[in-house]
């Protein structure tokens, strides 16, 4: 695995761009780390401007994915024990005592 | 060289097996564990009670003796930042008290002193304290629709149905642990206060009562945190051939066997079940004593001691039901979980089905023995309570009209007021037919006693309560010799009497003694002394020492020995008599004495899954969670100031020490060109 | 205890250390290594120290006994850990960022008396550490109003700054080894090791009161008289510039 | 394990071993045919026949013309001032562009160094009592012109000398790092899991804090458990030798694909089950409520973006990260076995790496002679005796052809063995003869290094298996040489195997090609003496990173990783003290080699140290040291 800078702007906006499909299988942590690996290639000079898109699509879906997330485990969390059996079952590990 | 060194660490093993490892060594240093009696959670169909605490609650030991000393807590407390543990007498524990101690904010436990013999100039214990509700276990009993319902329990403060989300424990020197236990505390105490609580290091405690059920009973059943509270009831009855359609009425004569109070370990309801269970014994032993059998009696008699009744009424609702309803038994063969082995029906899961024999519509009279200990002196004599005087009068009449001088048989609504029964098992069969006689004797009129369903209940005068109770069981053999009958009145055969010294050495098993002579007789038992009369979690098939032990009396009273020529059929064990019969005080006895199973009417036991679930939220459902094993240990601490003082050195030595090299390495590269 | 006294006692322990490693000894892979190998010789050093205490049962509560055996077992390690350095100076001078520092034999002392302290202070504190974390404390014998842990950790830090300035001491003296100076500085390390570790009984004994406070001032005098003398080496050889270095 | 590399270094030794002095140069001395050249003059300097010759020569004033002797100093004088030993200096070397005479030095020395470890040391014994005056202090290029005799040599000499001690430290300190953070994380797996209050710790000893010690449980289970514990270790290692050898099957039969397929799903399952497990031990140790549905999603993605860092691309510190939680996770699920069964198991791991490695028919060993045979890419195989093992540097695999040899904290071994060995086998002169065209090469004049003509000629080349075999494995080392651990980079994707070779080789190949075109008699030497010019050849062209230093540093291979971290997870489940001394053992096991290396001029592989010392350790800490601590140290408040 070459550091980046060895590699040649299409590629890296091959790999941007793949990254950047790979995420729509449930993968927000790929797009994550496609933002935080290819942001800084943004700079240079050889790099084509798409990848500047594919990166920005790659942040909005991430937060997406964050809200979407938080906000299911938030209501998860407080609302557990009124759903009852159906919240224990969808429970990992049921914590004792509460 | 990894061969040899796994050989020479092979033979330093095996050779060195006491290492521990320095947590391990020092643990005594630091901590004194201390055995315990906590308060656990219960649940019920609504939410849960009683007390529980995550692990790691500490506090220091503060004492509190008065009500004014639990007033002025808050201002009390030397420091206003460190966590408390109260050391209170068990007579404070109400629930108001610990409201305003928890108000402060201050408070991480307590610790209730129940008996505190050990240490004169402690308060001594107040004439009446009952943590049981005013009215207790109304809202199961026959008038929970009444719109105004007597107040047995009027000085009752409703302590065991207070949720509490701190650990409460108790000390009570009973034995050689708690005794231990007690005197740690005691002598931490007693430094703290030599110290004014102000002069640290001061002497802590910190407990752990981690409960795993949560919410109510149906979300803990279902999570298989929680256990159904109950256990077995008895019932036996001297006429072997009692079937369900021989037309004969029958006489129950009934006694409750559990108690209730904060502190499981420690229940033990001299008064409440204890009196009355050892009166129904008296009872069935004077009768068996009568020269004609009462198995040839116009009535049948069954006498019941029902489990769980301070729970809703577990056992008797249970036994009434299963007696009122047809009993068809389907036998899943396959995915089977009734946990009973040789069960006689496997769904329902039944040990047997003898209890079909016991005709509801048969049953004509209750008669029943709530507290007749005596031990509140509140006059000599008992009281008869009825339902209602017209369906129960003749039967009432009976009863005072054998009742001797010094211990008489008063009609309980004498005075004019009607108070209908107080809390008895007799309500759930009235609850299912009210034209059923009932009788409900018992030494309180206007008031259960002041100790009711309280960890005071534990003392009584042995004398005073063996001769009432002996008296009492007598008139009531004759009264009962008599109904059995049919008749009203007339002499009742000498030999029915009850046997004072029976009555003495029962009362003494049953409180403080329970491996005494007479139950080795029956069977062996060995350091147990005092046995906790609370009726613990049901499970399939499971027996406590006081079931095994009803169980084994009255089979032993109405059964009928299988004689061989003219000794009886000697046998070591059960597996050495017929089928049907049992060895009992090594003779074969055929008997109908069972067990019943005895827990909330609102909770069922789901075949499909082999749980327990909630069925009837209106009946009572009461559980137990489930606990990891709860501490309690005592040590040294010392002031939050104190550690603060030792962060803050902590701190002022790493910063001047990393100033130091910072300097040290500037400096050397400006001169010196290295590091 | 708490979490206070749990960081309190944790940078009483270890600050000196900690500091120096992040700050000086973390940046050079070198010095890093060489203090690898000094620790690993002072835990030899006491485990072989350890196996001569359980084997010899009659005198395991005599704890000074135990501290005689174990004090003169680091002696050795420490001459052996010289021993192995010299031969490898060679090669160590030759990695130094600055091959041709004359100052580099110093520093070589230095890492590995950090090596040495830093083992001992894990070794002999880390459990007791760990114990601060829960509720209860034992009180110091000697001084009832401290804690055992505090009181510990002070100690700790002290010696491993202690094991610091012997190892710049000893590492001098067994250089010039034959010569009368030599042999006193050699002395002073072992003297000053003993009475610092038999002064450290004081601490446990119930009959002197305050015993602890005369350990640590025990400690904290002999810190500063083997801190003079490596100042006064480091100033012969390498003169004034190097004055303050000493001071760690 | 590493030192498998002893055998093929050996026979390209001997490969190199024969050819003949050229014939068309003269000694300047004493005009017999030389065989020597002035290591700092190179080609266009004076040839001699003989060390005495050359010395000879360079008494009579050689050193006052002799360039590399200016070059030296300039070297020492460079080298002094950045503290990155040599990757700052190629940096600079590149900042100023090419051909300063600053860059060529640095390189240069730092290509020689790697390759000559061995005959520095030899030809240091040799000379030991001529260098003893200069060795005693510092390398001061002066001091040795006054001493006067073979200044050169001792000079650089010490260089190189110097060189290859910094490269290992370095290396060592690299390994050290992640090292110590898995084996922290290790700890800390342990110590929350094993807290009590978690039903799904892999196992459950009678150990917790304050109730029971585990020493006395373990110590009544311990003479009964020996031989079962011992069965079920034999059990574990024997699928550990299974897969080994199919692995190695596989590989001969060329299936890399199957293989990387294989890992892959191991990798998948391994953090996708393993990291569920330490979930579900969290989650109820701290009383977390968590659904199914976050959990399967953060699985999932936990584990597809690991496997894409780990096999394809991504930042270098997630990839490293994963590496070592997930040896960190391998390791806490070894805990799970009983205690005696984990100090077997790691006894016979330990044993089963050194003989797969060295004995003459050990699987590793006849992968790595496959590898050559065939010319395919070994990716860091000598690790995986077991999949982790393998995975963790399977980057390597698409990585240009790197070798395993510099990420390996026994490299040291491998070339010391080699140079003992070689020492003992082949002619001391031989030695010499290397020596010299080292310096020599040292010299020669920069090749045209232009990427696109190298490549097609490269590829072109890139049949001939002979040349080839040596150009791959001189390539391999010059990595595991390269100062900086600096691999060739250029476009590449995933499956550039014979592109990545194509260029690996192209670039010896040039070179080579370019002492052919000099028409230099000594060619066949050069062919695998020429490694300093590739080296600077590329880190001309490309500036090297930190990255590759730190990758090379983490190749230690997870094996090592999860050998150490269920050593001290083990002992972490006693007490912190067995835990302190296991981790000082393991520590200098790897410290071990470079001191021996200081020391006695030759090493062990570090990890069966390692593991044996750990083991020693802990068992009489645990045994003797323990109480030892506990009754004079905490309970009598001496600190020793």
């Amino acid at each position: 695995m070459p550091s980046l800078d060895k590699m040649s702007g299409t590629e890296i906006l091959s790999v941007g761009k793949k990254m950047f499909y790979g995420g729509f299988a449930f993968l927000p942590l790929l797009w994550l780390v496609n933002v935080i690996y290819l942001w800084p290639t943004l700079k240079r000079t050889d790099v084509p401007a798409q990848l500047r898109r594919y990166l920005i699509y790659s942040i909005l879906g991430c937060l997406a994915w964050f809200i979407i997330t938080t906000t299911w485990y938030a209501l998860f969390v407080n609302k557990r024990v009124t759903w009852g059996a159906t919240a224990d079952r969808i429970t990992v590990v049921i914590p004792k005592g509460v | 060289m990894l061969l040899l060194s796994l050989l020479l660490c092979l033979a330093c093993h095996i050779h060195f097996t006491n290492a521990q490892d320095i947590a391990t060594s020092l643990y005594p240093y630091i901590y004194t564990d201390l055995g315990t009696w906590p308060c656990v959670r219960l649940l019920n169909a609504t939410g849960s009670v009683g007390c529980q605490s995550t692990s790691g609650t500490n506090g220091i030991l503060y004492q509190l003796n008065t009500q004014d000393d639990i007033e002025n807590f808050n201002q009390n407390i030397p420091t206003s930042w460190e966590q408390w543990v109260v050391v209170i007498p068990y007579g404070l524990l109400t629930p108001s008290n610990i409201q305003t101690l928890e108000s402060s904010k201050r408070l991480s436990g307590v610790i209730a002193i129940i008996n505190s013999t050990a240490t004169p100039g402690s308060p001594s214990r107040p004439s009446s304290y009952s943590p049981e509700s005013k009215c207790p276990n109304c809202e199961f009993g026959l008038y929970a629709n009444d719109a105004d319902q007597y107040t047995w329990n009027p000085n009752g403060n409703s302590m065991i149905y207070e949720p509490i989300n701190i650990p409460i424990f108790a000390l009570d020197p009973i034995d050689v642990l708690s005794a231990t236990a007690y005197r740690q505390i005691m002598e931490n105490l007693n430094y703290n206060i030599e110290q004014n609580y102000r002069n640290y290091p001061l002497r802590a405690v910190d407990f752990s009562l981690f409960m795993w059920a949560a919410v109510d009973s149906a979300t803990c059943l279902r999570r298989g945190w929680c256990f159904p509270v109950g256990g077995s009831s008895v019932y036996s009855t001297p006429s072997p051939n009692l079937t369900g359609n021989d037309g004969k009425p029958i006489i129950i004569v009934s006694a409750t066997m559990d108690s209730r109070s904060v502190f499981h370990d420690l229940t033990l309801g001299v008064e409440n079940d204890i009196s009355g269970m050892v009166a129904m014994f008296a009872v069935a032993d004077a009768l068996s004593k009568s020269p004609t059998s009462v198995a040839s009696f116009p009535k049948h008699i069954v006498y019941t001691l029902f489990n769980g009744e301070a729970w809703g009424y577990s056992g008797s609702q249970r036994f009434v039901n299963d007696i009122s309803t047809p009993f068809q038994c389907q036998n899943i063969t396959g995915t089977n979980t009734c946990p009973i082995k040789g069960a006689a029906c496997t769904q329902p899961c039944v040990r047997d089905t003898d209890f079909t024999n016991i005709n509801f519509d048969n049953i004509e009279s209750v008669v029943e023995f709530s507290s007749v200990a005596q031990s509140n002196a509140s006059g000599k004599g008992f009281w008869a309570h009825t339902d209602d005087s017209t369906t129960s009068g003749s039967l009432l009449q009976l009863f005072v009209g054998q009742g001797n001088g010094t211990y008489s048989i008063q009609d309980a609504a004498s005075d004019g007021v009607h108070r209908k029964l107080p809390p008895s098992s007799a309500q759930s069969f009235l609850k299912k037919k009210r034209s059923i006689a009932s009788i409900v004797l018992s030494d309180f009129h206007t008031s259960l006693d002041g100790y009711y369903h309280s960890d005071y209940d534990d003392t009584l005068d042995l004398a005073t309560a063996s001769s009432a109770i002996c008296s009492l069981a007598s008139s009531a053999a004759r009264s009962i010799w008599l109904s059995a009958q049919g008749l009203n009145n007339g002499t009742v055969p000498s030999q029915v009497t009850a046997d004072c010294n029976l009555v003495a050495s029962l009362l003494d098993c049953m409180t403080q003694n329970y491996s005494c002579s007479l139950i080795q007789q029956y069977y062996g038992v060995n350091n147990a002394a005092r046995i906790s009369h609370y009726s613990s979690v049901f499970s399939f098939g499971g027996v406590s020492l006081l079931s095994l032990f009803a169980f084994n009396f009255l089979g032993d009273k109405n059964g009928v020995r299988r004689m061989n020529g003219t000794s009886p059929a000697s046998c070591q064990s059960i597996t050495e008599c017929q089928a049907h019969e049992y060895c009992i005080r090594g003779t074969c006895v055929s008997t109908l004495t069972r067990y019943h199973d005895a827990y909330g009417a609102g909770i069922g036991y789901n075949y499909g899954t082999g749980l327990f679930d909630v069925i009837d939220e209106s009946a009572p459902t009461w559980t137990e969670s489930t606990w990891n094993p709860p501490s309690m240990r005592v040590y040294t601490v010392t002031s939050t100031r104190h550690q603060v003082v030792e962060l803050v050195i902590g701190i002022l030595w790493l910063v001047s020490s990393i100033i130091i090299v910072l300097y040290l390495k500037r400096y050397l590269k400006k001169t010196l060109k290295i590091a | 205890m708490s979490l206070y006294s749990f960081f309190g006692c944790m940078f009483t322990a270890y600050g000196p250390l900690l500091s120096i490693f992040f700050l000086y000894i973390s940046r050079d892979a070198q010095l890093v290594l060489l203090m690898v190998c000094s620790a690993f010789f002072w835990l030899i050093a006491i485990l072989l120290s350890s196996v001569i205490w359980f084997a010899a049962t009659p005198a395991r509560d005599m704890n000074a006994v135990t501290i005689l055996h174990s004090v003169i077992l680091q002696e050795l390690f420490r001459w052996a850990l010289f021993k192995l350095l010299h031969r490898a100076e060679k090669g160590l001078m030759i990695v130094s960022k600055n091959p041709k520092s004359r100052y580099n034999r110093s520093v070589f002392a230095f890492v590995s008396g950090f090596g040495f302290g830093l083992t001992s202070a894990l070794v002999t504190y880390i459990s007791t550490l760990v114990q601060t974390i829960q509720p209860g404390v034992i009180m110091c014998p000697s001084c009832p109003k401290a804690t055992l842990f505090f009181i510990s950790a002070i100690n700790t830090s002290l010696t491993s700054l202690q094991h610091i300035t012997w190892m710049m001491i000893a590492f001098e003296a067994y250089l010039n080894l034959p010569t009368l100076l030599g042999i006193l500085q050699g002395a002073w390390v072992l003297a000053s090791h003993f009475g610092v570790s038999y002064a450290m009984l004081l601490n446990a004994s119930e009959s002197v009161s305050l015993g602890c406070v005369y350990a640590i001032v025990i400690q904290v005098v002999i810190l500063a008289i083997s801190t003079t003398l490596v100042v006064l080496n480091l100033k012969k050889h390498y003169g004034a510039a190097v004055f303050s270095r000493t001071q760690r | 394990m590493a030192t498998a590399f002893s055998s093929p270094r050996d026979e390209i030794e001997l490969n190199n071993t024969d050819p003949s002095p050229p014939a068309n140069s003269k000694c300047n001395v004493c005009q017999k045919p030389a065989s020597f050249m002035c290591s700092s003059c190179g080609l266009n300097g004076p040839r001699y026949c003989s060390i005495d010759c050359q010395t000879q020569g360079w008494r009579e004033g050689h050193y006052r013309l002799c360039k590399g002797n200016e070059q030296a100093r300039a070297t020492a004088r460079s080298r002094t001032p950045n503290t990155q030993t040599d990757n700052t200096a190629d940096t600079a070397a590149t900042d100023v562009d090419d051909d300063t005479s600053l860059s060529r030095v640095q390189t240069r020395n730092s290509g020689i160094s790697r390759f000559g470890a061995a005959q520095i040391i030899n030809s240091r014994q040799r000379r030991a009592s001529q260098t003893a005056a200069n060795n005693q202090d510092g390398n001061i290029p002066m001091v040795e012109l006054q001493a006067g005799e073979t200044a050169t040599d001792a000079q650089l000499d010490e260089e190189e000398y110097a060189d290859e001690l910094r490269f290992y430290i370095r290396q060592i300190y690299l390994v050290i790092q992640p090292v110590v953070i898995c084996i922290i994380l290790s700890i800390f797996w342990v110590k929350v899991s094993f807290s009590g209050t978690s039903d799904y710790a892999p196992v459950r000893p009678s150990y917790s804090i304050g109730s029971s010690s585990a020493s006395t449980t373990t110590g009544t289970s311990s003479s009964s458990s020996v031989v079962s514990s011992l069965t079920t270790a034999l059990v574990i290692v024997g699928q550990i030798v299974v897969v080994t050898v199919a692995i190695v099957f596989f590989f001969r039969k060329g299936w890399i694909k199957v293989l990387i397929g294989f890992f892959m799903i191991v990798v998948l399952g391994l953090l996708g089950f393993m990291t569920y497990l330490l979930l579900l031990n969290l989650i109820q140790v701290f009383f977390i409520p968590l659904d199914y549905i976050t959990m399967v999603f953060a699985l999932w993605n936990f584990a597809v973006v690991g496997l894409i860092s780990i096999f394809w691309k991504g930042p270098l510190w997630l990839q490293q990260a994963y590496l070592t939680i997930m040896s960190s996770l391998m390791a806490f699920s070894l805990t799970g076995l009983e205690e005696w069964t984990t100090w077997m198991l790691l006894g016979l791991l330990a044993i089963w790496d050194l003989i797969a490695v060295l004995c003459p028919f050990g699987p590793l060993r006849l992968l790595i002679e496959s590898s050559r045979t065939q010319q395919r890419e070994v990716p860091a195989l000598l690790y995986s005796v077991n999949a982790v093992w393998f995975m963790a540097s399977m980057e390597d695999h698409f990585r240009i052809s790197r070798s395993f040899l510099p990420q390996n904290g026994h490299v040291i071994g491998t070339n010391w063995i080699f140079g003992g060995s070689s020492r003992n086998s082949s002619a001391s002169n031989l030695q010499e003869l290397q020596a010299q065209v080292n310096r020599s090469n040292a010299h020669t004049p920069e090749p045209v290094a232009d990427t696109s003509t190298n490549t097609q000629f490269g590829q072109a080349r890139s049949e001939s298996p002979e040349p080839l075999k040596e150009a791959h494995t001189i390539h391999n080392w010059r990595h595991s040489s390269g100062p900086q651990g600096a691999v060739i980079r250029g476009p590449q994707d995933g499956n550039g195997f014979t592109r990545l070779r194509g260029e690996s080789v192209n670039t010896i190949e040039i070179n080579s090609t370019d002492h052919h075109l000099e028409t230099n008699p000594t060619t066949t030497l050069e062919t695998d003496t020429v490694t300093p010019n590739p080296q600077r050849s590329d880190s001309d062209e490309t500036p090297p990173d930190e990255e590759d230093a730190e990758r090379s540093g983490l190749k230690l291979g997870l094996g090592d990783f999860v050998f150490y971290s269920v050593l001290i997870a083990r002992a972490a489940m006693y007490d912190w003290i067995t835990t302190v001394c296991c981790t000082v053992a393991v520590l200098m096991g790897l410290t071990a080699t470079i001191f021996l290396l200081v020391l006695w001029k030759k090493a062990l592989p570090a990890l069966p140290i390692s593991i044996a010392l750990g083991v020693m350790f802990y068992f009489v800490a645990k045994a003797v040291l323990v109480p030892y601590v506990g009754a004079l140290c905490v309970l009598g408040m001496v600190a020793v």
